[in-house]
């Protein structure tokens, strides 16, 4: 049966369910052998319920994979001693976002150990010294046909980097990066919840109040969307497609 | 009928018809499965491999199938227009027809959403048409009417379904058949308001190309006047096109299905039709060679090129034309089944042709100066595709006829 | 309540119904929608992607380098935008005095010839039979051993001299190595292949007595006269040429140059010149001796020059008293226009406008070479060009044609050679070169494989190969592979596996010309000096080795003298100190102009005997070169009769030179061959051009098949109907038919080599072959 | 749906000048090289195949026509028209033939730019927009896009690889201006001078024949060189209203830019002088 | 496709395009509920004059 009639079906069988309830009060005590209707619809309530719950409750965490960074970096720490982010995240000059330092920023300081944290003797020994790039895992990696501008954002739209990639200047360790198993998509992007609602990203750290002037409690989803949403409500223009893809 | 030798599914007949043994009925399922197999092959092809399998080029984007594809979809307007005539315009005779009328309009919808389904380049991504609808576009207009059209015929053959003999035992069935029949008229009031569209959105697919001055007309509003071309030539082959399946089946089943005077008035109405629609595809003709010179392409320019001579504008407008038409309208030569049925064919034939020529040929005929004329031929992987949806018709309708009531003047005729 | 069919089908169909409607009402199945058109969209491509094992071409710091593209004697600056370490664009270098931004198609596709499956990833050794293609990978040592050994027993066994190179050209600090090289080790073999470049150097060299190759003031010239120049196809340096071309074409329409082409087909230069005039092929010569007699007899030539610096112009007598004919008179004699108008097919009335305007034009050139320059051509007819050039007074000048000089770099030190060295390298040349039949030719690179054929089988024992690929471009391809299997040992330098290599036994890879440091020489055809410089722009890709540094280390591993003379250690030394101070400017900005460069002024110009420029050469006799008759001391008419007899091959062939098609050293990449018209490559058949009226006669229709036949081999071709070539002539595109590479090049079409032959010119022995005479006849 | 808070003052993005970026094809000039269909394969990471003769399913965003006076030996005269996407805007009642005609609006006509866009992920490859276009500028994937190993380290990562079954057409190198704009936005500008964003195939042509601007811009040079005595555009009279000028002195070549009339373009021999 | 979708944009064409396709739809699931609320009905209360008219 094709999806329609299957459709059609269930209608009817929603009808039954609630046109059974209804009914039952006030008609006449119906004879005996007619609660035989009662066997569909309570076999209707148990698939219902099952295949209900194994939608919201069992499928989704199987969904979405989860993987370790390389290495737990604590941006606080470096935010204290480095004193400024513009040493790991800049501008270049042609307007292109260095994004995620490459592994000879690291190095300037790092060359060798400078604490006894067991997680920089891991960068030294296993990145620094064969000089093996850090496969970090970029939470907020867009799609390959996505062009994002961050000097369009940070420059002209003056908005702060927590607005989109959460509080997370201050985390002392880096979240799980969850990823969607089919698409390969970081979660940050496609949304924390399956049903693609926005969600708060961050939430998972279970982060305690930070006392930063910026009162951001998640990272927004950074779905097309969001990004349509913001720049209607921001530029009050609707984009045309080449604004951001490519 | 003893129940002896009654071929051992005979419960699920309908009351007092005699249909064939079942081994037969498996032979003609196998029969048909081999051109079906091959059909699903050549899909599995397009979808495997990519469609360079075809004959389709980036001078051709559009070939046999969406040529097809439109054909099919205004043979199938036999269903709308009959249901129209039935429920709306309320001619009693034709409760005897529109039943098959709905089976063909289910098997025909469904074989253009297939079609659809391997002509487009990402088939994953279909559903796009629906969430990021351009609603300018003919296309999209096409998409929804279709499959939202598609639902209604649905809704219509479901009665069908749920009166064969043993389904209709159950009360609740028995009583959702009766319901819905009783609601008929809106589902196919609902169904024309569809059909009305997007049969005339069909014809501004090729009408609005503005870059194509062999297809593009000027016209009402948003609507080319090759919308209402459209309309128009649909509702006069539809009926047709009915006739000529009904007739197919009674050769099959060898019996009389549906009494001579259901089948006359639906020729006498689409005779008219037809006429209607020669006048004004002449008018329309004459003011687009008009509007096509203003741009800069002559007549002579459209049909320079071998093989689309001008015997093509004298073929669809004369011979698949005029001749049906006339022959439609002699009350005479419609009483002759012999006659009818070819002017039926010639007139199917006849649509065919003018969705073809509006597709293929509106992209062969060259635009720019230095184009060269390249001349396209679908191959057996468009064809196969395409045809395999016709075999799944004749299945659908092979089951319908043997296990669901669809003509009530049956037991009349055939009295055991 | 027991089981019946009622009650199962009831619970069944509840229950289906029920986890429907629950599972439709759940986000899941409109996720696994979504997601499986995201995979559609993402995913799907990436799988195409080999090498990047499935990840799209990651962001990265952009970076731009620049360097000169060495793909074909052009030589023009490239800037390569770089992505990380990732060299993703090449294009053409702003401010570059050659080519200033422009860039041709071949130069813009170099990137895959850079990472494409052609690059040979390590030296490699042939282990099939040769022509078979599968080789084996062996180490550098290994093979340079083998090379080290091979090359010393022949030098012990006194065969120095069979030991030959074959290079692309003998300026630059890398063709010098191979020179030096073979001059201590004992062999007089070193060939160039061939180009216009040989004959000009004689034709100047003769008229002139200047050394250096000729170069044009075309910016400045108004009236371009181009007999058979692919001007806007890939002569000289394309990209150069085609600006000069916009400059003509720029500014309102009455001062703008005017260009005329003479040539029997209609080839995008013809197409583009103000004026084409088509005739019989092969008759270039007589038409400019037409225009000769036209010019004297109306005495529109530059009287100040003819008078005071020219020889053998009017008829003169020698100390002996014996009188010679003058070009002068042998000119208005012979070559009346009616006389010319018969040979070349022009009406006789055409002559004479065109020898009018010509002569009339302010700074008028008059440019020889076919094609790209990429065939010898005869003598005579470049000297009969160059008359003209006389005639108007425009050497030397602005607008005009001079001897260019290349841009001085530090000599090195002199070979000290040793008895073997000595006595080898005074041994005859193998293609005779230099005997006393052909005295002033340098390098015979069309004759070498004749004369080992025609019995010297023996010759060359060893060959080496840097930056050419003489399988491919020497006519007669059917000669030369029998040549090359007779030579025992053959190694390649080459980056790609090229047609040479795939028929070599050894092949010790170079680097890539944008993974390696080398300088470049001027530009053909440029008319001031500039020397570019090769920069690596991207680290090494494979296991390959700078060809310079290979060839020291195989020179030092053999000892002796041989190793004596190369005392740098390794190429860069050797490059840093033969720039000497011009290293500084090179190694930033990456060439060297000599802006202040001005060719001489006419009374220091000339070298030759008589301190004049010659039409009467006198060179011949000091170089003791045989001429017959008298008119053979003067630029004259001498028809170079196309190999086959009229009779079997009623047509003539001629080769096309397409600038979508790269047919010199460098196999055409795919995205060049991508760009092929229609009419010129259909699946692996090759389209020849004929004139519709001589497809007529022959039965055969556009776009059918057609059995091409010449005296040197047959082919299978697809006809083009092309009313812009004369009838009577087959026009055939150079550069496909290759076996070598993979299969987005190697097996389309046919080459155009195996088809002609090579007709000597009697007195340089280069080949003077412009064609063959051919038959077509209907498959 | 969820609460942000933007730091950042409520400023509503300044309605940004607007261009209309088009293109002056000088035919004389051009010869017909190709290094424009190269640089533009080269830049847009254009996939190609073993066999690449067939025309009519080959990938080519910029493709140069050759076209011919139709004359006998020896008047016959040859030219060439590179023709890029025509990024046709319309006019009066009629919009862009292909944006109209999308039924996912996959493509769209920006009017900031006046670049017809192609977005290749939404595309699923119905090839009407390709019915639609009377230029032949819309190809489309039949196959598979592969690169033999090795060369698919070239991609440019500022332009998407496209998969098989979608349409795809010249975008004017549109990266370009999304970089020129990133440049820009870092230098605290938002206008674009004439040559921060060129085409890739204005700037490998050799001969200098294509020159890209924006036609509004008066300080910009296809402003004055589109109003040349001897400038046509292709099909104009059907409405399209493209952006490709093309000049010619050939009065055969300008005929080019007709509508096809059943037979050959007749011409006279070009000749100036002598 | 629906109104709080980001590409959603407010012109008349949307709105009688859209509104005609959410119409359809929604007249058919009313015909759809009213036959089967009508149809379970009678096999609910079992009236007897239902199958007169067979």
């Amino acid at each position: 049966m094709s999806t329609t009639e299957e459709k059609e079906q269930t209608v009817a069988e929603n009808e039954q369910e609630k046109g059974g309830d209804e009914q039952a009060a006030e008609v006449a005590p119906v004879k005996p052998g007619t609660w035989r209707f009662l066997i569909p619809i309570a076999a209707f309530a148990l698939g219902f319920m099952s295949h209900f719950s194994l939608g919201w409750v069992i499928l989704p965490p199987i969904l979405y994979a989860e993987k370790q960074q390389p290495i737990d970096f604590s941006h606080k720490l470096h935010v204290d001693e480095v004193g400024d982010c513009e040493g790991c995240h800049y501008f270049r000059e042609d307007g292109s976002f260095s994004g995620i330092p490459e592994l000879e920023n690291c190095a300037e300081c790092h060359e060798e150990a400078m604490g006894e944290d067991p997680e920089e003797a891991k960068l030294i020994t296993e990145y620094i010294e064969p000089g093996k790039e850090i496969p970090w895992l970029i939470y907020a990696r867009q799609p390959q046909c996505v062009f994002f501008s961050h000097a369009a954002h940070v420059k002209m739209g003056e908005m702060d980097c927590a607005i989109c990639h959460g509080p997370i200047g201050d985390s002392d360790h880096v979240r799980p990066y969850q990823y969607n198993r089919l698409t390969k998509y970081s979660r940050d992007i496609w949304g924390w919840n399956i049903a693609g609602l926005s969600k708060n990203g961050w939430a998972y750290l279970k982060q305690a109040d930070n006392s930063g002037e910026i009162k951001i409690e998640h990272a927004a989803r950074m779905k097309m969307d969001d990004c349509a949403e913001c720049h209607m409500e921001k530029r009050g223009v609707h984009e045309a497609c080449f604004v951001c893809h490519k | 009928m003893d129940s002896a030798s009654a071929p051992f599914d005979s419960a699920l007949f309908p009351e007092g018809v005699k249909r064939c043994k079942f081994k037969w009925f498996l032979f003609w399922l196998a029969v048909l499965h081999g051109p079906l197999m091959v059909g699903v092959i050549a899909m599995l092809m397009c979808w495997g491999l990519a469609l360079h399998v075809t004959y389709l080029n980036n001078n051709y984007p559009f070939g046999l199938w969406i040529a097809a594809d439109l054909g099919i979809i205004a043979l199938g307007a036999g269903a709308f227009f009959t249901g129209f005539l039935r429920y709306i315009v309320n001619i009693e005779e034709l409760k005897n027809i529109v039943n098959y009328a709905v089976v063909i309009g289910v098997v025909c919808y469904a074989a253009a959403q297939g079609i659809l389904g391997v002509d487009i380049g990402q088939p994953l991504r279909g559903w796009f048409i629906f969430w990021h609808a351009n609603v300018h576009s003919m296309l999209t207009e096409v998409a929804f009417c279709i499959t939202c059209y598609f639902m209604v015929l649905c809704i219509e053959y479901f009665p069908l379904i749920l009166e064969n003999r043993q389904i209709n035992k159950l009360r609740f069935f028995h009583g959702m058949a009766h319901h819905l029949h009783g609601a008929m008229p809106t589902i196919a009031a609902v169904g024309v308001f569809l059909s009305f569209f997007h049969q005339g959105s069909l014809g501004g697919v090729p009408g609005v190309l503005y870059g194509r001055p062999f297809a593009y007309r000027e016209g009402f509003l948003v609507w080319p006047w090759t919308f209402f071309l459209f309309i128009l030539s649909a509702i006069a082959c539809g009926p047709c096109f009915t006739i000529l399946v009904t007739w197919i089946t009674e050769k099959c089943a060898g019996k009389r299905l549906v009494k001579r005077n259901v089948i006359d008035i639906l020729a006498k109405i689409s005779g008219r039709l037809l006429v209607l629609y020669l006048v004004l595809k002449t008018l329309d003709t004459v003011y687009w060679v008009a509007i096509a010179g203003k741009a800069g392409a002559p007549l002579s320019s459209f049909y320079a090129n071998q093989p689309f001579g001008y015997w093509v504008l004298i073929t669809e407008l004369g011979i698949l034309g005029v001749i049906p038409a006339i022959i439609l309208l002699n009350a005479k030569a419609r009483q002759n089944e012999n006659i009818l049925i070819i002017a039926c064919i010639l007139n199917c034939t006849g649509i065919f042709m003018n969705r073809w020529i509006m597709t293929v040929q509106a992209l062969a005929v060259p635009v720019m100066s230095f184009d060269k004329f390249i001349s396209y031929r679908p191959n057996w992987v468009e064809y196969a595709s395409t045809l395999m949806f016709v075999w799944l018709g004749a299945v659908v309708i092979m089951l319908s006829y043997r296990y669901l009531p669809i003509f009530p003047q049956e037991k009349e005729l055939n009295p055991s | 309540m027991k089981l019946d069919r009622r009650t199962f089908i009831e619970l069944a169909v509840g229950f289906s119904a029920g986890a429907g409607g629950g599972f439709m009402l759940t986000p899941v199945n409109w996720k696994l929608m979504d997601d499986m058109t995201i995979w559609s969209q993402e995913l799907w491509p990436r799988y195409q992607l080999g090498g990047l094992k499935g990840r799209l071409p990651q962001q990265g710091k952009v970076t731009h380098a620049d360097s000169v593209c060495n793909l074909c004697p052009g030589g023009c600056g490239i800037t390569v935008r770089k992505v990380g370490d990732r060299a993703t664009k090449i294009e053409g270098r702003e401010g570059y005095p050659v080519n200033d931004g422009g860039i041709c198609p071949l130069g813009a596709a170099g990137l895959q010839l850079l990472y494409g499956p052609w690059r040979i990833p390590s030296p490699l050794k042939r282990i099939g039979k040769r022509g078979s293609g599968n080789f084996e990978k062996i180490s550098w040592d290994e093979a340079i051993n083998k090379v080290v050994q091979k090359l010393g027993n022949l030098r012990q066994k006194g065969q120095s001299h069979t030991v030959a190179c074959i290079l692309g050209s003998d300026e630059g600090t890398v063709p010098r190595l191979f020179d030096r090289f073979l001059a201590a080790y004992g062999s007089p073999n070193f060939i160039r292949t061939a180009s216009a470049e040989d004959t000009y150097e004689l034709a100047l060299g003769l008229m002139q007595g200047t050394t250096g190759s000729v170069g044009y003031d075309l910016e400045r010239a108004n009236f371009i006269l181009s007999f058979g120049s692919g001007l806007i196809e890939g002569w000289g340096s394309p990209v150069r040429v085609i600006q000069a071309h916009s400059t003509w074409r720029s500014g309102d329409l009455k001062d703008r140059a005017t260009v005329v082409q003479i040539e029997p087909r209609l080839s995008n230069t013809a197409a583009k010149a103000d004026n084409w005039y088509p005739i019989n092929p092969g008759t270039e010569a007589a038409l400019a001796l037409g225009l000769a007699h036209v010019i004297i007899k109306e005495s529109l030539y530059n009287v100040d020059f003819i008078g005071k610096h020219t020889f053998g112009f009017e008829d003169w007598s020698d100390s002996s008293g014996k009188t010679y004919m003058g070009f002068k008179r042998l000119v208005r004699t012979e070559y009346t226009p009616e006389a010319v108008s018969k040979i070349t097919g022009l009406p006789a009335k055409k002559i004479l406008t065109l020898a009018r305007a010509f002569a009339k034009a302010k700074r008028p050139v008059a440019v020889w070479g076919r094609g790209k320059g990429t065939v010898s051509g005869s003598l005579y007819e470049c000297m009969a060009v160059h008359a003209l050039n006389a005639l108007t007074g425009n050497i030397n000048k602005p607008g005009g044609v001079s001897a260019r000089p290349q841009v001085a770099t530090r000599s090195w030190p002199e070979v000290e050679r040793d008895a073997t060295a000595w006595s080898g390298s005074r041994r005859p040349r193998i293609d005779g070169a230099g005997s006393n039949r052909y005295p002033l030719t340098r390098y015979l690179p069309d004759r070498w494989s004749q004369v080992m054929n025609g019995g010297k089988a023996g010759a060359i024992q060893a060959l080496l190969v840097h930056g050419a690929d003489p399988y491919y471009t020497t006519l007669d391809s059917a000669a030369v592979a029998k040549a090359f299997e007779a030579i025992p040992f053959v190694v390649s330098f080459s980056t790609c596996l090229d047609e040479t290599a795939y028929h070599a036994d050894l092949i010790l890879p170079n680097h890539h010309y944008l993974e390696r440091w080398e300088d470049i020489p001027t530009p053909v055809g440029l008319q001031k000096p500039i020397l570019g410089m090769l920069k690596p722009v991207v680290s090494p890709q494979f296991d390959t080795r700078h060809a310079g540094d290979v060839l020291m280390t195989i020179a030092k591993s053999m000892g002796g003298s041989v190793a004596s003379a190369f005392p740098w250690d390794d190429y860069e030394t050797l490059l840093k100190e033969t720039m000497g101070d011009n290293w500084g400017t090179l190694e930033k900005a990456g060439y060297i102009v000599n802006e202040g460069y001005k060719p001489s002024a006419w009374s220091k110009a000339f070298g030759t005997p008589s301190g004049k420029f010659e039409f009467y050469i006198t060179a011949f006799d000091q170089a003791g070169v045989k001429i017959g008759k008298d008119v053979g001391y003067l630029p004259h008419y001498e028809p170079v009769q196309p190999e086959g007899n009229p009779a079997t091959y009623p047509l003539i062939l001629i080769p096309t030179e397409l600038m979508r098609l790269a047919d010199g050293a460098v196999g055409n990449p795919p995205f060049c061959t991508k760009t092929l018209e229609e009419t010129e490559l259909k699946k692996n058949d090759l389209f020849v051009e004929v004139n519709p009226k001589t497809a007529a006669d022959y039965g055969l229709s556009e776009g059918h098949h057609a059995m091409l036949e010449t005296a040197k081999g047959k082919a299978k071709v697809l006809v083009h109907l092309f009313e812009g070539i004369m009838p009577g002539v087959i026009g055939i595109p150079k550069g496909l038919g290759h076996a070598a590479y993979d299969d987005y090049l190697a097996g389309k079409g046919v080459s155009a080599n195996s088809l002609i032959g090579v007709v000597e010119d009697p007195v340089t022995g280069l080949s003077a072959a412009w064609g063959v005479r051919a038959k077509l006849t209907r498959v | 749906m969820k609460e942000v808070h933007h730091k950042a003052d409520e400023h509503h993005g300044a309605h940004e000048k607007t261009y209309k970026y088009g293109m002056v094809v000088d035919l004389d000039k051009c010869t017909g090289c190709g290094a424009c269909m190269v640089a533009c394969m080269a830049e847009n990471n254009l996939s190609f195949r073993k066999d690449n003769s067939d025309r009519l399913r080959s990938n080519l965003w910029m493709r140069v026509y050759k076209i011919s006076n139709g004359r006998p030996f020896p008047d016959t005269d040859i030219s060439f028209i590179p023709r890029p996407c025509q990024h046709c805007e319309g006019e009066g009642h009629h919009h862009t033939p292909c944006v109209s005609v999308c039924p996912a609006t996959a493509t769209d006509y920006s009017h900031e730019t006046g670049i017809v866009s192609q977005v290749y992920t939404r595309c699923f490859g119905c090839r009407y927009c390709m019915a639609a276009c009377p230029y032949h500028v819309r190809v489309f994937n039949w196959w598979d896009p592969t690169w033999p190993k090795g060369m698919e380290k070239y991609l440019n990562p500022d332009v998407s690889v496209r998969m098989r079954g979608v349409v795809e057409k010249c975008s004017f190198c549109y990266h370009r201006y999304q970089r020129a704009k990133n440049k820009a936005y870092a230098e605290g500008r938002r206008e674009l001078h004439e040559d921060e964003y060129q085409t890739a195939c204005t700037q490998a042509c050799p001969a200098g024949a294509i020159t890209f601007g924006d036609l509004k811009n008066p300080e910009h040079k296809v402003h004055k060189l589109k109003k040349s005595r001897y400038a046509f555009r292709l099909l104009e009279k059907l409405g399209t209203n493209p952006k490709i000028y093309y000049v010619s002195t050939r009065d055969w070549g300008r005929k080019a830019g007709e509508v096809y009339a059943g037979e050959e373009p007749k011409g006279v021999t070009h000749v100036t002088h002598a | 496709m629906f109104p709080f979708a980001f590409e959603w944009v407010p012109e008349a064409t949307r709105y009688v395009f859209m509104g005609s396709l959410y119409a359809v739809l929604i007249s058919l699931i009313i015909i759809l509920h009213y036959c089967a609320i009508r149809a379970f009905l009678d096999m609910i209360c079992k009236k007897d004059d239902h199958n007169s008219h067979h």
